[in-house]
């Protein structure tokens, strides 16, 4: 009845070396922050869906931005306009809109692809929007240019310097977390999702990060994607509770 | 032409069709039931219940192998008290709910039974007696025919209800155990349960799951579990409910034909969360072509075929 | 920067190299000899052999299955007087040769060392008492310790050279098995020989293969060997050959890792001819990138990281 | 050092509803009857690599002309132009030309597919050909003017009359048996192995049939492909001791 889709593709482009961008007809209703899975095989190898978040999404366009990173990814690139492609979503939590006046948005590496949906978000909702961009390098500053035109502060941070500070993005981004009534929105790796969770509790900042577990059913019924939460006797699902969640919520010892 | 009987009739109950999600792979339905109608199941089995509320494994729980995968979930359930809400609502869909029973003891045991006897939403306990992921001695009632004939006894006189009993396939001879259970009063046995299994990550040069090991399920453990239910339902006269790696209708019919009268689907769920309705289609289409009146006459056929 | 050295030492034998095909999957050599040069092996493990030739199990003896296959070949095989030309031939390619030994008792495993035992190109006997396919008790000698012991104590008196044992994985307590070979005076053991499996034909409803059953290998069975190696490796004190389900490097690292001192490579020759060189360099690559002077750093490397 | 081969596709055709012929640059030297162990996917489902007999092969071409019947001929059928396929041979053993004048050669089906390369041997070696081709109906009968062209007699059937004669093949071949001294040659179905054995038997014909077996290794080394052979102790290999084998040796009871 739901949530269930065979989406065709529209088109499948390398936005940078590794990087995709795929185009499905048909729009899915996400929120920001949601993620669909993906069957990236008629057979049973890989055996699991591959969960990818929700770019960007319109009325009757889905985009995902993705890393080829294992042979899921692969099997995800290798597909063509014209194929159709099997996915369940929207699935799992999504960023709040809060009543502060303007957000801090942290982005590390490819976990800049939901995020793009989440400026679109807070741009709608007339929100005065910072965005650090952090990445290996330029090459994987990924689509600058259309994150750029969404926000009013744009920084982008590299490891090697290649583009913007040579500096960690939380580094860059400590000086916002410290001066804006904002509230803080993050993905990227773990260590960089701690780090920005430590500074909006510095800072006293209400921060919602966008977790990533292995999932298996994506929906909620395996128990298998689960991270510890605050405060809870039982584990958190990371595809229903989740993806999104509270800072502190997830990131308190 | 009529379209084929699809019923089936298992430790008493008796089933629409003889499709039903596996314990574990399902939750208490409600994930699942966005995706389709859950009266078109046989009966809907549910995760692991013990008596006490249950955290589970640490994580990581999950990792993905070849044509399947391992997991080490460590029972996570609500406890049988607030259990019953989700069965009593699950209920709703007038299917047959059968709950899967866990615990580390006898007692443990008989407290989810006690805990929950009195609601007519249940229709027959699932006995996990096999679980490979709880380290307190779960595994240890599943591979000692004594002891498994001893539980399943003292469990007989605990409910009315029927009692399916489900066996671990990390033994020797698990006919052993099959007739133990039947000895000690099991209406019905499901197998099988997860391989014990692992992985490494060469990476972190460490094991994948928090717990060491975890339990294989899915298409890869097929040929074993196929086994498995072609040797129990040899070796006792209680019906078999089989399971593991059944990913869609042409699975299903080699576990029917092997001898199991219903069928069991878990970790194919995930990878497609209509495998259980379009089993049940593809059974009833394979019947009709065939020409067979009711599924009950493929049971065991190629066993009969077999000299 | 310098090469790692990749040789390690099972039972006495001196291996250039940690990777060897597995029994059944390589038959003499002579089959892999055109694909590459077979001195990049570890070594060579070649079919099981009986004393007397060995027509084997009637076809179908294959069967493909969701990432792995079934297989019933019933050791098939020259019978010992014929395979010591095979195996002199073999030698001439310098890589020791371990000769995979059946036998359905004590007296024909015996009689085919004595037939053998002269050969200076036999480097070790891998003694098969495992194998699923054989029904005249194969089987038995696998899941009995103190059967296993007895065997191996014989065994033992029979011959100089070095003897591994091979294990079946169809066991409750495979560490119990592998205590009892270590007991008998085993200098190795290999794990994991097939697990028992079937398949059924559901158009012509009947099993696939003429012999019911058959034994289940390739990636599918890569988790529940991996879990062995590792409970193995913690129970005895002598070297493990891991195999089950390995297809290349990161693969063979794993099981390293979990233990074992080499590794063998069965069904996934059949995948891809140079799996067993390109295995090796796989393992070479992977030592010089990490920084590892040695194969044997990363043996059981996961079980140090594991508190 | 020998024997695997990846090689670029040139075409991929659909011949008929169903049956697909691929052109492979680069030749393999394989003779009539031989065949290759294709690898149809990347992944380990699914695991074997399947058999394809060589169609038709010159110094720079491998041709194989083959029917899509399950999971793994379909992934083969889904590879495009342009695209590397895996492949051992040539394997197994072949037709073998003898002194006689004429020979008579039946398909069954896609059994066709490596008697076309038998056909263009045996005009080269200047043999009198008569070419019985029996298929379920038209469109099953593939390649048929590519077919005619290469022999001096060419018949078909069909079992429900849609081209030739409503016949099975055996029943229209059986004259040719009875008054040409010659050799016979036939791939198809069993039991018109089995009938075309019998027939070159009564008739006193040398007979050669190709067959068909669950392959793994494909190369000899695993002995699962066997079939039980007329007066030897061992079952011998489909993939090295055939798939060409002299009638008599294989169909004896
Ligand atoms: C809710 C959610 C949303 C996601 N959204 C996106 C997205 O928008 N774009 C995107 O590129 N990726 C996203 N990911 C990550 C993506 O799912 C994984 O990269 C993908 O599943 C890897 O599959 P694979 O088969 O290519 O790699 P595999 O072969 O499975 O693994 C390759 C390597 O990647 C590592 N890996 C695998 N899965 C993960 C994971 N979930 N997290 C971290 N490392 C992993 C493995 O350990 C291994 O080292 C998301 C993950 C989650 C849970
Ligand atoms: C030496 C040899 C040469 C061959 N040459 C050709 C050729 O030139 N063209 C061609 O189209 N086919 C040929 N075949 C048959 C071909 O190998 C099979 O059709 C193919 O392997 C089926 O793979 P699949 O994954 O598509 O089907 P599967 O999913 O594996 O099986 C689909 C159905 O086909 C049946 N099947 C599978 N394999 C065989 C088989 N070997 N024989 C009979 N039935 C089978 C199965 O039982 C099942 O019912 C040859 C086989 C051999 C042994
Ligand atoms: C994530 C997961 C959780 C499971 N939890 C339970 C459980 O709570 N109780 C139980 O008896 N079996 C449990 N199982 C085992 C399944 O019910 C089933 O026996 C097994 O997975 C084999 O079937 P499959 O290959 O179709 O998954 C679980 C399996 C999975 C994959
Ligand atoms: C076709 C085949 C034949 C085998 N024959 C033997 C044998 O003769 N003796 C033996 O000890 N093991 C035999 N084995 C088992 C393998 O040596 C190996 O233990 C098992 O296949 C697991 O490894 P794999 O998953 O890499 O194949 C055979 C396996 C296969 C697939
Ligand atoms: S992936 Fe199954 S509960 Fe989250
Ligand atoms: S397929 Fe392995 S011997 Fe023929």
């Amino acid at each position: 009845m739901l949530k269930l889709h065979k989406l065709k593709i529209i088109k499948q482009e390398l936005v940078a070396p590794g990087y995709q961008r795929l185009t499905l007809a048909g729009g899915i209703a996400a929120l920001a922050g949601q993620f669909v899975q993906v069957r990236v095989s008629e057979t049973c190898d890989p055996f699991l869906r591959r969960p990818i978040s929700v770019h960007h999404c319109t009325e009757d366009r889905l985009v995902l931005l993705y890393r080829t990173v294992g042979r899921g990814t692969a099997l995800l690139a290798a597909k063509k306009a014209g194929e159709t492609l099997d996915l369940l979503g929207p699935l799992g939590s999504s960023f709040p809109l809060t009543d502060r006046p303007s957000a801090v948005v942290v982005a590390g590496g490819i976990g800049a692809a939901p995020l793009y949906c989440l400026l679109q978000a807070l741009k709608q909702a007339g929100k005065q929007v910072s965005f650090f961009y952090g990445a290996r390098n330029q090459a994987e500053l990924l689509l600058r240019d259309e994150y750029r035109a969404l926000v009013a502060n744009y920084s982008e941070a590299t490891d090697d310097g290649s583009a913007g500070t040579r500096a960690v993005v939380t580094q860059l981004a400590t000086p916002a977390f410290a001066s804006l009534d904002a509230t803080v929105y993050a993905c990227g790796p773990s260590p960089m999702l701690r780090e920005v969770a430590r500074l909006a509790d510095y800072y006293g900042r209400s921060c919602f990060v966008s977790l990533e577990a292995q999932l298996a059913c994506g929906v909620g019924a395996c128990l298998g994607c689960v991270v510890p939460v605050k405060g809870q006797e039982q584990y958190r699902r990371v595809c229903v509770d989740g993806p999104v969640f509270a800072a502190g919520e997830v990131f308190f010892c | 032409m009529l379209s084929p009987d699809l019923t089936v009739k298992i430790a008493g109950v008796v089933l629409a069709n003889p499709v039903m999600p596996a314990s574990g792979c399902f939750g208490y339905g409600e994930e699942y039931a966005p995706f389709f109608d859950l009266r078109r199941l046989g009966a809907i089995v549910v995760k692991g219940t013990t008596a006490e509320p249950c955290a589970g494994n640490p994580p990581p729980r999950l990792a993905e192998t070849p044509g399947g995968m391992l997991n080490a979930i460590g029972l996570q359930n609500p406890g049988a008290v607030a259990a019953r809400e989700k069965i009593s609502a699950l209920w709703q869909s007038s299917v047959p709910v059968i709950v899967n029973v866990s615990g580390h003891s006898a007692a443990q045991y008989r407290d989810v039974i006690e805990l929950l006897d009195d609601l007519a939403a249940v229709a027959a306990y699932e006995i996990n007696i096999s679980c490979p992921n709880v380290k307190a001695g779960g595994m240890a009632f599943g591979t000692d025919p004594a002891v498994v004939a001893g539980l399943v006894r003292e469990l007989r006189g605990a409910t009315k209800k029927p009692l399916i009993i489900k066996l671990s396939p990390n033994v020797t001879d698990i006919t052993a155990i099959a007739r133990a259970a039947e000895e000690g009063g099991a209406d019905a046995l499901s197998l099988i349960n997860t391989l014990l299994g692992m992985a490494i990550d060469i990476e972190r040069r460490r094991p994948v799951l928090a717990n060491l090991t975890g339990g294989l399920s899915g298409p890869a453990i097929k040929p074993v579990a196929l086994r498995m239910v072609w040797q129990v339902t040899s070796a006792v006269e209680i019906p078999v409910i089989g399971m593991g790696g059944i990913s869609g209708a042409r699975d299903a019919l080699e576990f029917l034909m092997a001898g199991a009268s219903a069928v069991a689907i878990g970790a194919a769920n995930f990878t497609n969360p209509l495998v259980c309705p379009e089993t049940v289609e593809g059974i009833s289409d394979y019947l009709a072509e065939h020409g067979f009146a009711s599924v009950k006459e493929i049971v065991g056929l190629a066993k009969k075929e077999w000299s």
